[in-house]
């Protein structure tokens, strides 16, 4: 009774003869035209970049209030005209050099915090109080203290910039350092890793996607502190960065030329999205597929 | 014979290769297997570590797509993962970390809109009952140990009383007895309401136990080499069963040893 | 005597003497004629006055320069301890309250819903002025009575509000550059005059620092000073010349003429006498503002330049 | 000879009865008094802090210069003073209803863009792109447009503080989604579950460490934003918030009231963090026992 | 006797109970568990699923603490875990992600600075020949099958030819042959290198064949039910096998139908 349904049919045993491996030759599925374009990450971000650019110039045309709202096409003549002329390139530079000590700071101090964090159990306190309390905290309340230990100047800028770019970056890292499967832990410490190197080579590879999403979100707020700050400290020397020429040009109602500054901004944006990170990510959590 | 193939099987697998592509690598797991799976059938696959049989199995439950080849459920493609093809995964974190042991078997029962909240729930307590979990009900999945996450998978698998139920090596983390009293459960299931099952296993005997229609595979990459009848359920004899237990382990240890030997040259 | 001496300036025009200080290196020529030929001299530039007032606190800069507000602000807050006090003004000019509604011709036509854009609302200079004038209108107990209208956005932001329209801003109480630019509008016309509040010109800029610095550096201090004399004599005596290295100054983007025009603007001086700072600190001892009360102008100021006609 | 070793000892075997699991009595393992207390995270932050304020009210004494950095009593008895006179905690209160409204909408905002980037892969390129290029802009940038489409006052901070919350919790729970482990996201698909029903009891909660770091990360950043924007934009004299009574009190030089305004910001961080934040992970991710 | 009593043994565990405590049960794995193993045994722990062998090997890992009892080695208590006691772990993802299938084996041999970086890829290659995966030594994990993740551990675990072995359940992902070819490896490497090791499983002939000493465990909290001597090596009857395996199961089995009588009256 049990076997009915395989009783009523008995079917006969089959015997196949298993080819070579080597004799398989490429199986690849094939793509149509369109399918084989939109799988071009670049080419769909591209299209997305466009569309925007229309969307902004449409909408600038119709607000006709170049004082406000600058068309895109007048931003870009007057990026053209701030690389031409107005040292546009020199500013970025400027502001980009300051940005990277300030990031690298911010992410060193980061880890150094981090690893007190997992390391030890007042550690974590430390990080959460401190993340807590400084973390919420804007640039501006900062400005006396960088003031009186490093004076005007980079110091100061460097100061608010790893201010911006600590408190995330330790954050994401922490939180992922805590989520790191409890099977992997116990394989770092049954090769007797114990503290940098344990963290290190288990922990940060083991948390990599969490950090590099803190790496992405501090990048960005640095940028957004460097331009506020660069308005309130000014300029000690030279002819100032990205957010001083913003700041001038706005104060001489220069509008486009303050969105050319932004749309540089923007511009530098992009390119360290695409270009570095999503590599970082290629050759990082794809590869090890921690990360689809 | 000849009915069956104008009607069709239930599953139709046809010359299906499946591979997958990685940033540097492109790997063939299976290269054109075909079989098909009767209604009612217990499927066995069967084939040595890293030939397929997951891959496979992932394919019919549609999560994986064959770049040639066919897989028809019901005579329509498979297209998408569904809840009329549960799957028991091979791994230990198939369970949904934030539901209980009780919530995790109830949720299926619930989100496919087979049962209202508390039949779910009581449904679910049934079946871990079966799978000797009621202590652990209302725990955590982390709290539990290897075989005791797989268990829970196969009674949330269980629960469900699919159409087909697909089982990737279910029973691997279970020590002797509790093995046998899996299996037992699942014929008693069969027995009850004559699902189909595909199921993936290792072990010989299980497979002559279990299965009405056992599919060898050969090692890496997956080509079929037989499809081959079980004992009947009733049959008790020692000896039938360890003349197909030989039978089976010569066609795969053929194949090892030309394995072994190629490896030892490498 | 210090061998680096910092000073800051800002943008805009009532800044010029700096401007020219910096760029003909006056301060330098100063120190070099006073026998200091070795002092760096160090200029920055800051967004606003609060951030000049952090550095100078904070031992960093030497020389602030700002508005009249802030820097009696800081000589009250300062006279126990560091001891801030005017070093000499910069330039008088007028700050307009203008608008860009045809009804509202003085301070009396605004209504409830007639928003003033100002920067600093509340404690800027404009501020006071707006106070001083209510006072004036309505008597002095009713001197914040506009207050409620006063909405908090930087110049430039309120000048293009005002223009565009957008969110309801009809009128901006501002300074130099941006009154004059509002003014080449269609339509926007003044409604309050600073000259008219103050019965006069008044010291609108001015430069500031701590008696310690000057006691401790009193060749280097003359010598800034000096400096700053001999920008202003030149700006009067150049105004062309002035304007062109204003505007090579901030990137050549204005006409020189349009910057001409206003350093010849009979009613913008640049001078280092103090014009009416003494009733303007008064009145904001008046309504609770300072603590401190001065009683002559020369209280605000470093007795260097308590020789000139000041008020 | 390959079993000499346990030929040369035969051991005997053992037999042993158990006992009913009832009847073990419960087995703790007794804790010192210096270890109970240690135990309590509480107590151990409150450590912490106190170790802060000393060393607060001890470099501001050194210090000796208040108008840049009063001391810690100086700080709290401003504090009081404000709460009692000045309507601080009225002006708080303004402050965080704000920054909630901002909060929520920034939120509802991310879960709109991530739902659209893990189901569509055109949805992952917008998201990258769009994170990308706006997240680096500082508030000041999006004032014109505020201006235009928000008008003064509440709305126009609504809108920078989305600016400042969406792109980080995007980010965040983004990478986050895209971590969650394959067989998990099969589970769910097995179901039956998609779009909206697949992210919300699936992705959402095997995602949830890092959709909370960045929820945390976004408030911080709020109330950064909030503070600075409230220096910028037009707050009708009067009733302002928290950003706004600092910035009055700064420039009138008022400085322990400013750090009075600052340390309520710490305050209510400390609160957020140790009250709502932590709890929230005790009844998910810790539970769940997903992050130890 | 005397002698071994007075010297000591290898690893003595003594009392052992282990604790889980979350945060809202506290689940005891073990209660009071006494064995010792001396060196170059293949001991045994033998128990139905969830009754706390892996909670054991952990403890003597030193990845867990005892709330009661002690754990010595070499007559030192366990304070901490250390490449002397290598561990294969029952769960799939014990393999770093990040690193290659070749990586993944050498970085233990080079981090425990026993070998440099050339010799442990050397001798990572040739344990990963052993456990058949040469052609996959430059994947990475996730390319890998759940039996070929397990294997890759088995062979970082016996590269290290650490002085304890400690293996959670390492062959049960395998088909019958590769499993065998596993147990071959390892009674190889012992025979080279004499080691002692810790072994759990949950099949019988496994532990028999495998094992120079079996411990019984209760099932869950799990408590020593018995410690028995395997067979000899040379041993070849299979009389004297069944009948050992016969008595294991008895014993287990007896506990076994209690606890299931147990769970279907609640
Ligand atoms: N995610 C993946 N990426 C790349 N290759 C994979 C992936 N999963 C499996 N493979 C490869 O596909 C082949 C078949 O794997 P599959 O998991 O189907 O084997 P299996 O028969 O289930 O083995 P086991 O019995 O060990 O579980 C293997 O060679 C493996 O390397
Ligand atoms: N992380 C944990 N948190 C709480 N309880 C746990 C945890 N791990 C295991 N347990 C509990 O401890 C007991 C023993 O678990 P353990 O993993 O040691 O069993 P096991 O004998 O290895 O079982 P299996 O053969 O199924 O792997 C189980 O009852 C389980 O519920
Ligand atoms: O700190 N900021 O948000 O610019
Ligand atoms: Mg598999
Ligand atoms: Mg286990």
């Amino acid at each position: 009774m049990p076997d009915s349904i395989e009783m009523r049919r008995p079917r006969p045993e089959v015997h196949y003869e298993p080819i070579a491996s080597e004799s398989f030759g490429i199986v690849e599925k094939p793509l149509s035209a369109w399918e084989r374009v939109s799988n071009i990450g670049g080419i769909r971000k591209l299209f997305i970049l466009v569309v925007l650019a229309v969307i902004w110039q449409v909408y600038a045309n119709n607000l006709n209030n170049p004082l406000i709202f600058p068309t895109f096409v007048d931003t870009v003549r007057a990026l053209f005209e701030g690389i031409a002329s107005g040292g546009l390139l020199l500013k970025a530079w400027t502001s980009i050099r300051v940005l990277l000590v300030g990031y690298a700071v911010g992410i060193a101090l980061a880890a150094l915090l981090t690893v007190l964090a997992i390391t030890t159990r007042i550690g974590t306190d430390i990080l959460e109080t401190l993340t807590a309390m400084f973390n919420p905290l804007p640039a501006i309340a900062l400005l006396p203290l960088a003031l009186i230990w490093f004076g005007l100047g980079e110091g100061s800028l460097v100061f608010v910039l790893v201010h911006s770019v600590l408190w995330a970056v330790a954050l994401n890292t922490h939180s992922g350092f805590l989520s790191v499967s409890p099977t992997l832990r116990m394989v770092g410490r049954n090769y007797g890793l114990g503290g940098f190197r344990y963290v290190w080579r288990i922990l940060i590879p083991a948390a990599f996607a969490s950090i590099l999403s803190g790496l992405k979100i501090g990048w960005a707020f640095a940028w957004r502190t460097l331009i506020a700050a660069e308005l309130v400290f000014g300029v000690s020397s030279g002819s100032g960065g990205l957010g001083w020429f913003i700041y001038q040009n706005k104060n001489m109602l220069e509008i486009p030329s303050v969105f050319a500054g932004l749309f540089m901004v923007i511009l530098i944006g992009l390119f360290v999205e695409n270009v570095i990170f999503n590599s970082l990510e290629k050759c990082t959590i794809r590869r090890w597929g921690m990360q689809s | 014979m000849n009915q069956h193939d104008v009607q069709g099987s239930l599953l139709e697998v046809q010359g299906v290769t499946l591979q997958y592509k990685t940033v540097e690598h492109l790997i063939t797991a299976t290269y054109k297997v075909s079989f098909s799976v009767e209604s009612g059938d217990r499927f066995v696959l069967l084939g040595p570590s890293g030939c397929g049989k997951s891959s496979l199995l992932k394919a019919v439950g549609g999560y994986l797509t064959p770049i040639e080849g066919t897989i028809r459920l019901q005579g329509r493609e498979v297209q998408r993962p569904g809840p009329d093809r549960m799957m028991v995964f091979q791994e230990f974190d198939q369970l949904l970390p934030w539901k209980t042991i009780a919530e995790n078997v109830a949720f299926p029962l619930h989100a496919s809109g087979k049962l209202n909240k508390r039949e779910a729930r009581e449904k679910a307590l049934e079946y871990i009952a079966k799978v000797n979990l009621t202590k652990f009900a209302d725990s955590h999945p982390h709290m539990l140990s290897g075989g005791m996450k797989q268990r829970v998978a196969i009674a949330r698998g269980m629960a469900m009383e699919p159409a087909i139920l697909l089982m990737d090596e279910p029973f691997a983390a279970l020590d002797a007895l509790t093995r046998r009293k899996m299996q037992d459960e699942l014929l008693q299931l069969w027995d009850d309401t004559k699902f189909t099952v595909l199921f993936v296993t290792h072990s010989i005997p299980e497979a002559i136990r279990i299965g009405s229609r056992i599919l060898l595979l050969t090692p890496h990459p997956g080509q079929v080499k037989a499809e081959l009848n079980s004992l009947a359920r009733d049959e008790h004899d020692p000896a039938l069963h360890q003349a197909l237990e030989d039978k089976i382990n010569h066609m795969l240890f053929a194949d090892k040893v030309e394995d072994e030997r190629e490896v030892h040259h490498a | 005597e210090t061998s680096e001496v910092t000073l800051a300036r800002q943008f805009g025009i009532g800044y010029l003497p700096l401007t020219v200080m910096n760029n003909n290196q006056l301060v330098e020529k100063q120190l070099k004629a006073a026998g200091l030929a070795d002092t760096k001299v160090t200029w920055s530039r800051f967004g606003s006055g609060s951030a000049a007032n952090d550095a100078l606190l904070s031992g960093q800069l030497n020389f602030a320069a700002g508005g009249t507000g802030p820097a009696i602000i800081l000589w009250d807050k300062t006279r126990t301890n560091v001891k801030v006090h005017g070093v000499a003004a910069l330039s008088s000019m007028p700050n307009l309250l203008v608008s860009i509604a045809p009804e509202i011709k003085t301070i009396k036509d605004f209504t409830e819903k007639d928003k003033i854009a100002m920067a600093g609302a509340g404690s800027s200079v404009q501020t006071v002025y707006l106070q001083m004038a209510a006072a004036k209108e309505w008597g002095k107990e009713n001197y914040k009575k506009l207050n409620s209208l006063m909405v908090n956005l930087p110049h430039p932001e309120g000048l293009n509000a005002m223009l565009s329209g957008s969110a309801g801003i009809r009128s901006t109480f501002t300074t130099p550059p941006f009154q004059y630019m509002a003014l080449d509008k269609e339509g926007v016309h003044v409604v309050l005059n600073s000259y008219d509040i103050m019965g006069g010109a008044n010291t609108f800029l001015m430069v500031w620092g701590t008696d310690k610095f000057r006691t401790e550096n009193p060749k280097t201090f003359k010598a800034v000073l000096d400096a700053l004399k001999e920008a202003t004599d030149w700006i009067n005596a150049n105004p062309r010349e002035a304007a062109e290295l204003y505007v090579k100054d901030t990137g050549g983007k204005e006409a020189v003429e349009f910057i001409e025009k206003m350093i010849r603007d009979p009613e913008i001086h640049y001078t280092l006498a103090p014009e009416r700072v003494l009733p303007y600190a008064q009145f904001m001892n008046d309504v609770g503002t300072l603590k401190n009360r001065p009683e002559a102008w020369t209280d605000l100021f470093f007795p260097e330049i308590h020789d000139l006609k000041g008020s």
